[in-house]
């Protein structure tokens, strides 16, 4: 295939939309929000899913749609806004980096992203090439996020956005062997999994989520 | 005869199995001292037989060695080896002697020191660079034990702590020296390194490098920080052992690296950096010794010395050399190995001595011995042969090294460039000043604690040690007398060893009984200076007996007149009679200031206050506050700076390996890019 | 014959320094106070000295020790074997092959660390004072010593006595500067190795000037003579070894006849007359100084000598 | 295209990995404290028993798996120490004081770990072995976090983070790596296979390889703690039961520093790819530098040997970052000698820390004269740590030295100067642990004469084998472990 063409185009669409919901992600202010934000990026990321499987004709990429739709774009967000709710914590972002600055680092490293990758894969097939270029910018800004932001919702938040990245690679590699997919909504579904359990711990025993409040009990007492 | 040797450093690693086996059992120390004695025989018994029937050609290849395929551990006994097995074995087997006189010391001091002497074993006799190192960091750990075998005193654990770090540094110096030998060569075995020799900078690094690691290990200025340290906390034969043979270990790794291993192509200049340290090693270990006021203290500082002395000598061979004087190379080398065993044996003996004394007198400190030749009059006699020795006077062993070090200094202006003529010179004058300023500490150790009047109660009730430990000092006492008479026989066994230090053509600087410098021209005959120092004293004895007939009366002290003793001080007054201080005094105002950076300070009561006056005086060493204390406060400023990088929190840390991920990134594209 | 001859001149040579030692010292006390002025005692003076002492019976303190008894002789037999080492009327005696540079300093070593013990065998304060400054003065005069042994060995070749001096004598070396830089510095040495003005005063008993005296405080009959013939003997020995080596002409070469021997006498005569006078000379212009300037006085000997060896490294490496 | 040489169709590989796991679940219905604990030594001696078979067995690939000469030592070896481990917490595990569940959830975690680090040792496909690393970290953090006092969550909360960041940046340099592969084998598994990538990395795209090493090298390399991915490391080996921080320090990182080498060997076998080695070498002198600093401020006892794996981690990467044979056999002898050394040590501190009731080091002192054995036993393994010899870590070092010095000289002296002060901090302390006057034993009973052989055993097993490993090694391991030195590149 090359440029112009129908998939393609599809492909690109999705793959742009991730990433402009990336930069939403880097720029609300307001948790609930953002978890919105994440929702809808989960279930983009299911579509185009779904379109590659159409496109590459491998079924079992239906399956990988149906798990992102079914885990990022329902029960993850849900799951999250319970645990908000049962927090009580505030609904503000609180920023350790502000939102201009992180927004114009994302562009940075999207800029990066490129730069790293569209000389290199001229051999590759160039529908795997646009989506690695959008995908690796969306795992690191989902890592930016991860950085910049202190309430470990957001962390754990950023920590999806990643996934949702590294899916959409996946996806976008023609032929890749079940196996990752696999892998990788396991992943997701610990890594749900003991973060929530360890931020009802943290919650139990200090009054916020702040990670960096952890730091003091580093054992080498000064 | 290598399978002897290896046998004998089995049965020393057995003998720590037994002694940790034994553990506080009565017989322990008997045991293990009595195999070590055995055992150190044994290897004089090699070495002589190695030295004087002829050596073993091909190394032993030993079913131990790096991982790897064909990298062996292999053992070799050439003429240097030998040498200093020789040296070994017999400190080693007066130290045990000692130790099984000795009252037995804590139980956990018994395993290393077989380890110890099984160390120094295999580094003398390994053919590869592997099992040197083997051997040379064995000796430091076991002897690491040893000095903190008595670790209830918090200075001796800090000897410990500073005396193994010293010998990490050796080992870290030595390790790259060997690659940067093999880097050429093919393997680490030294057939395959003198094989091919370095050049151009490889061959400078080796030289800095295995100065600095064998010079950290031997003690020398200005990487002597551990010595005066470490010798006193150990036991007195363990530090006998590591004075007599483990700092002349380090020298035999020098030699071998420097003088066998880099091959005889090497340049002139070479040897200026071993004159110099040797010099100045010789120097400061002299003057420390003259101020220092406990006698194992002030004996470490004289070993500082005298390892001075075989450096320069040491430098000598190899400016030699590298001028092709063959001869004067060989004197050189002469002086060093001559040297090198002399003071092994002598400094074994005075450490014995001063264990002695601690034993029967019950202190080290010059300030609380004294007129101990009353009561032990055997150690006396003992002390005062290793003190002569030490001050290097005539007829006996430290004289005869010292005049074919001499000999080679005042040769030294034979290498023609004008800049070694003058170091030459300097390190001439150095060497006779530091001669001088050992005879001096001699004198005064002597003097203070076996002369005068008894300077505290404990001294008064001292007497004579028991007959194995005084065995133990007199054999030592003994050979060191014989080498001094028969310094030219054992020239003639040092042969091979001359010759791998001053090439294969090299003789040994002796003629018959004499030895012989300068194409002969110039002679010391020991042998006829002892006869007619014996005939002349006969002699005049002889005849001044015969002119004056009485005999010695006895009075009181005249000394310009001398207040007989009050009653409660039965000795005198013991401020009435020069102490450590006092007889450093002179050098002190002398040297010390400007050298060792030595004050005084008299507290002097005004007229009529009954109260006595006070003096204090106190030295210290350059290389702390030069060396030790700088890096010291480098390394606590960059371990502060390395903190910070703790203190991030996670988020933090997240952000390191995203700058990290980036920075990659960053690196790529434009590694791709450019 | 040539064996017989270097016995018979060994004997003579020994014979000569034993009787001239004492007289030596009489002869620079009796120019001494005819330099003061004085009429001064007869040179044979101390012979009689050391007569009296000799029939006295000495008197060591109760807690002195054997080495008090036995240093005495030890300290004259090193003196003794010394002296017999440094060549008089006479080259090629039969000690020659021993008398080596190296070893003098040795002997003179051993003889001084024997003074040095019997100062700190009662434990008293003066003979400890005097222990110490003597060694420590040794420690500037050794190198010192050694320094100008270097000039001579590169000038000769060897630090054999004999040999040096017969290379000076008919080596046709010439004056050179360097040598005189030497014998300056040698000069300096023998000055503080005898205990004379300016380092020590011989004549005076004052406690805090005195070096050597202070360890004899505690002897006395033949102890006391031995010491005193032993300081004679190292004052005789320094001003022949100056004699043999600056001033080799004269001497009877190796293996010379009798007539030889007695032109070579009346030269070492005039010579040894010449440097006490010199010597009188020198004491009775200057002053004792203290204690702690003579590090300066030999370090200057020290530069001096270092210097004669590197004028002659510029001159070897020029030729 | 697959390679098959397996002749046994028996999956020995999938054996090694699952035997573990069944013990897990076995494991997982024992509530009491002493059945349990023997339980576990059980199962990890069976698993030990089968890897030992793995030495017999011909290498090739099985499917998703392969053995050859790089990963048997590492996997037999983990599996020794997995035994030694457990008998030491069945020792150990009394002092603990665990309550039913987390007792279950300690041993069960225990086994998993021990699997899925074999399985990542084991697998020869990416994936696969990406899937083992994350379980095995979802083992650690439980591990970790079983005490669940402030520390420990703080600890496994850190560890969670930071290493589930990394492991999503290694799945993506799997993809990519399987990007390189995809225009070669289409469609199917082998796209992941290393054998397979190893085969094909000549010709596959050398952008591509970069990319997915880089990603690979930070995901991994935060595994294997390698600065400046270290920040959990110190962390997650101080707190949690004591038996962890030996297997932690002593299997994990080995398994993460595997899987980096074998990305790097597929890198490293194109031409025209950046030479992922340099990358390799910089982290590893950054971790030797900045631990060797670090190693001085410490006052806690796991810490402080916490921060020395990570060391030692850098030093065997500057080891197979010089690469060939020489550097290779280096940093292998230094990864297997420094998971015996360090969790002897740790077995030692362990007995310590519970005797004292404390693990600050001022409160460990004078160990040599209160317990001797244990006091000279841990003398002696903290000695063998700081690289003297006899033992392993001296060889390994000795290697590394006299191969940087003859033919990377100017790395001479920044290495020679990060071991030297890391020996002489661990001198220090050392000394601070073994010598001196004794702190007091805490309040609770100390382990009986009984159960210090626990400790000691294993402590002095260790120790043997890292004395045969540094001077000592039998032909045929040492023949292996040169094929395995050829392996990375």
């Amino acid at each position: 295939m090359s440029f112009g063409q129908l998939p393609y185009d599809v492909a690109h669409l999705f793959g742009g939309a991730m990433l402009l919901l990336s930069f939403m992600l880097l720029y609300q202010r307001r948790v609930t929000a953002v978890i919105n934000g994440l929702a809808i990026q989960g279930a983009i990321l299911a579509c185009a899913a779904g379109w590659q499987g159409w496109v590459q004709g491998a079924p079992q990429l239906y399956l990988t749609a149906l798990i992102a739709l079914a885990a990022k774009a329902v029960l993850i967000p849900l799951a999250l806004r319970v645990l908000i709710r049962r927090l009580a914590m505030d609904r503000t972002v609180d920023t350790a980096m502000g939102i201009g600055p992180s927004l114009i680092a994302g562009v940075a490293l999207v800029a990066l992203a490129i730069l790293v990758v569209l000389p290199i894969t001229a051999g590759v097939r160039a529908i795997a090439r646009e989506d690695l270029a959008l995908a690796l910018s969306v795992v690191l800004l989902g890592m930016l996020m991860m950085i910049t932001r202190r309430n470990a919702i957001l962390q754990v938040v950023g920590l999806m956005s990643m996934e949702n990245g590294l899916i959409l690679a996946a996806v976008g590699v023609a032929g890749m062997p079940l196996v990752v997919e696999l892998s990788t909504a396991a992943l997701v579904m610990v890594v749900l999994v003991v973060a929530g359990v360890f931020v009802f711990q943290i919650r139990e025993r200090f009054d916020s989520v702040d990670v960096s409040l952890l730091d003091p009990h580093r054992g080498e007492g000064r | 005869m290598l399978t002897g040797l290896l046998l004998c450093i089995l049965l020393l690693g057995l003998l720590a199995l037994a002694a940790v086996g034994l553990g506080r059992h009565p017989l322990a120390g008997r045991v293990v001292h009595g195999g070590c004695l055995a055992i150190s025989l044994g290897f004089a018994g090699l070495a002589l037989a190695g030295l004087g029937l002829g050596l073993p050609e091909a190394p032993l290849a030993l079913p131990i060695g790096l991982p790897g395929a064909g990298a062996a551990s292999l053992l070799a006994l050439d003429g240097l080896s030998a040498w200093f097995l020789l040296l070994l074995g017999v400190t080693g087997a007066c130290a045990s002697l000692y130790a099984l006189g000795a009252p037995a010391g804590p139980p956990r001091s018994l395993p290393p020191f077989p380890l110890f002497l099984a160390g120094m074993a295999i580094c003398l006799a390994a053919a590869d660079a592997f099992t040197l190192l083997l051997g040379f960091e064995l000796m430091s750990l076991a002897s690491w034990a040893l000095v903190a075998a008595d670790h209830a005193e918090a200075e001796n654990r800090a000897a410990a702590r500073r005396y193994l770090m010293f010998a990490a540094l050796a080992g870290a110096c030595l390790v790259p020296a060997f690659g940067l030998l093999a880097a050429g060569a093919g393997g680490l075995d030294f057939t395959a390194l003198r094989a091919a020799p370095p050049e151009g900078w490889r061959a400078a690094a080796v030289l800095a490098l295995a100065l600095a690691g064998a010079g950290a290990k031997a003690g020398l200025v200005p990487l002597h920080a551990w010595l005066p340290l470490a010798h006193p906390a150990a036991p007195s034969h363990v530090s006998a052992l590591m004075s007599g043979a483990m700092t002349k270990v380090a020298l035999y790794v020098l030699a071998r690296l420097l003088l066998d291993l880099c091959g005889p192509l090497q340049p002139a200049w070479w040897g200026v950096p071993l004159l110099a340290a040797g010099a100045c090693s010789a120097l400061f270990g002299a003057l420390r010794a003259n101020m220092e006021g406990d006698t194992k203290v002030l004996l470490a500082c004289s070993t500082i010395e005298n390892i001075g002395f075989i450096t320069v000598a040491l430098g000598l061979v190899l400016a030699f050399r590298g001028a092709d004087l063959g001869p004067l190379a060989a004197l050189a080398a002469g002086a060093a190995l001559l040297h090198a065993l002399n003071h092994g044996v002598f400094k074994t003996l005075l450490f014995l001595v001063a264990g002695a004394v601690a034993h029967g007198a019950g202190s080290r400190k010059l300030d609380r011995l004294g007129g101990l030749i009353h009561a032990m009059p055997v150690t006396a006699l003992a002390a005062l042969v290793g003190m002569a020795a030490a001050a290097s006077l005539p007829p006996l062993s430290g004289f005869a090294s010292e005049w074919l070090l001499l000999e080679a200094l005042l040769a030294g202006w034979r290498v023609g460039d004008i800049g070694f003529q003058v170091v030459a010179a300097a390190a001439t004058a150095l060497v006779a000043m530091a001669a001088a300023l050992a005879a001096a500490a001699m004198l005064r150790c002597f003097g203070l604690v076996f002369l005068g009047r008894i300077r505290s109660p404990r001294a008064a009730g001292a007497e004579e040690v028991p007959r194995l430990e005084r065995l133990s000092l007199l054999l030592p006492a003994g050979l060191t007398v014989l080498l001094g008479l028969f310094p030219a026989a054992m020239l003639g066994l040092a042969a091979p060893a001359i010759a791998v230090l001053a090439g294969p053509a090299a003789l040994p600087p002796a003629r018959g009984l004499a030895l012989t410098a300068g194409e002969g021209a110039s002679t010391y005959l020991p042998l006829a200076v002892a006869g007619l120092l014996v005939a002349s004293l006969v002699t005049v004895w002889f005849l001044v007996r015969r002119r004056s007939t009485g005999a010695t009366l006895r009075g009181p002290v005249w000394n310009c007149g001398f207040i007989d003793p009050p009653p409660w001080l039965p000795f005198g007054d013991p401020l009435s009679q020069p102490g450590a201080a006092g007889m450093a005094q002179p050098l002190r105002r002398m040297l010390g200031g400007s050298l060792l950076g030595a004050t005084e300070t008299v507290l002097m009561r005004a007229p009529g206050d009954p109260r006595p006056g006070h003096y204090a005086a106190q030295a210290a060493d350059p290389s702390e506050a030069g060396l030790l204390a700088p890096l010291a406060r480098l390394r606590d400023s960059v371990a502060g700076r390395a903190e910070r990088l703790r203190e991030l929190t996670i988020r933090g840390c997240l952000g390191l390996s995203f700058g990290t991920l980036v920075g990659l990134l960053a690196l790529l594209a434009w590694l791709e890019g450019g | 014959m040539l064996l017989l001859g270097a016995v018979v001149v060994q004997l003579l040579h020994v014979a000569l320094m034993l009787a001239a030692a004492p007289l030596l010292v009489g002869v620079v006390r009796w120019l001494k106070a005819r330099m003061q002025g004085r009429r001064g005692a007869s040179p044979l003076q101390p012979w009689r000295d050391l007569e009296k002492l000799l029939r006295k019976r000495p008197v060591l303190a109760a807690n002195a020790s054997l080495v008090s008894e036995v240093a005495p002789y030890v300290a004259f037999a090193a003196s003794l074997v010394a002296v017999a080492c440094v060549p008089s009327f006479s080259r090629g005696m039969l000690l020659a092959p021993v008398g080596d540079l190296i070893l003098l300093a040795g002997l003179l070593a051993l003889a001084r660390m024997a003074l040095a013990l019997v100062g700190m065998d009662v434990g008293t304060a003066f003979g400890g004072l005097g222990a110490a400054r003597e060694m420590s003065f040794s420690v500037f005069a050794e190198p010192a010593l050694l320094l100008c042994v270097l000039t001579f060995a590169i000038l000769a070749g060897t630090t054999n006595l004999d040999l040096i001096a017969a290379t000076f004598r008919d080596g046709g070396l010439g004056l050179r500067v360097s040598l005189a830089l030497a014998a300056m510095a040698m000069l300096t040495v023998a000055v503080a190795e005898n205990a004379r003005i300016p380092v020590d005063n011989p004549a005076t008993h004052l406690e805090l000037t005195m070096v050597h005296e202070a360890m004899l405080l505690e002897s006395s009959g033949r102890h006391l003579a031995l010491w005193e013939y032993q300081a004679a003997l190292k004052l005789t020995l320094w001003l022949a070894l100056l004699a043999a080596i600056f001033v080799p002409f004269g001497a009877a070469p190796a293996g010379a006849g009798p007539l030889a021997w007695v032109l070579g006498l009346a030269a070492w005569l005039l010579k040894m007359g010449v440097l006490c006078l010199a010597l009188a000379v020198f004491e009775s212009a200057i002053a004792k100084m203290r204690v702690f300037r003579v590090p300066e006085f030999l370090g200057a000997a020290l530069l001096l000598a270092l210097l004669a060896a590197a004028l002659l490294f510029v001159s070897t490496g020029l030729a | 295209m697959l390679p098959e040489v397996s002749p046994l169709d028996f999956p020995l590989p999938w054996a090694v990995v699952f035997l573990p796991w069944l013990g897990a679940l076995l494991l997982g219905f024992l509530p009491r404290e002493r059945p349990a604990a023997l339980a576990n030594v059980g199962v990890s001696a069976a698993s030990f028993l089968l890897a030992l078979a793995l030495v017999w067995h011909p290498g090739g690939v099985q499917g998703w798996t392969q053995v050859d000469a790089l990963n048997t030592p590492l996997v037999v070896l983990s599996f020794l120490i997995g035994l030694t481990t457990a008998v030491f917490s069945c020792g150990a595990v009394a002092a603990e004081r665990f309550d039913a569940p987390r007792l279950r959830a300690y041993h069960v975690a225990f086994q998993v770990f021990m699997g899925a680090q074999a399985l990542a040792l084991l697998a020869d496909n990416m994936g696969v072995m990406w899937v083992a690393i994350e379980i095995a970290t979802m083992a650690s953090v439980l591990m970790v976090a079983v005490h669940g006092t402030p520390p420990a969550i703080e600890a496994a909360w850190k560890l969670f983070i930071l290493c589930g960041v990394g492991i999503a940046l290694a799945l993506l340099g799997t993809i990519i790596l399987y990007l390189a592969a995809q225009p070669f084998v289409g469609h199917g598994d082998d796209g992941l296979s290393w054998t397979v990538l190893m085969g094909l990395a000549a010709r596959a795209d050398p952008g591509v390889l970069n990319l997915a090493f880089v990603f690979l090298l930070v995901g991994y390399g935060t595994k294997a703690g390698l600065v400046p991915l270290h920040s959990w490391l110190p962390d997650a080996e101080a707190e949690g039961p004591i038996a962890i921080s030996a297997v932690l320090s002593g299997l994990l990182l080995n398994a993460a520093l595997h899987a980096v080498l074998r990305a790097k060997a597929i890198v490293g076998a194109h031409a025209d790819a950046v030479a992922p080695g340099r990358f390799l070498l910089a982290l590893g002198l950054a971790s030797l530098l900045l631990a060797a600093f670090a190693l001085w401020r410490r006052r806690d006892a796991r810490r402080f040997f916490a921060w020395s794996s990570i060391e030692h981690m850098g030093v065997a990467a500057i080891a197979f970052g010089l690469g060939g044979p020489a550097g290779n056999l280096a940093g292998l002898v230094h990864m297997l000698g420094h998971s015996l050394c360090k969790s002897a040590v740790f077995f030692g501190l362990g007995h310590a820390v519970q005797l004292r009731g404390s693990q600050k080091i001022a409160d460990i002192a004078g160990l040599c004269t209160s317990h001797p054995a244990l006091g000279w036993g841990l003398a002696v393994g903290i000695a063998a740590v700081a690289g003297l010899p006899p033992f392993a870590l001296f060889a390994s070092e000795f290697l590394l030295l006299v191969e940087i010095a003859g033919h990377y000289a100017w790395l001479v002296l920044p290495v020679g100067f990060g071991l030297l002060t890391a020996t002489a901090a661990k001198i220090h302390t050392l000394q601070a642990l073994c010598l001196g006057a004794p702190t007091p034993d805490a309040a609770a009973p100390a382990a009986g004469r009984f159960e210090e052989w626990f400790t000691l055993g294993p402590l002095w097993l260790h120790l043997v084998l890292a004395l045969l490993l540094g001077v000592a090694l039998p032909g045929p391991l040492a023949g292996m472990l040169g094929v395995a030195a050829g392996i990375p590149g």
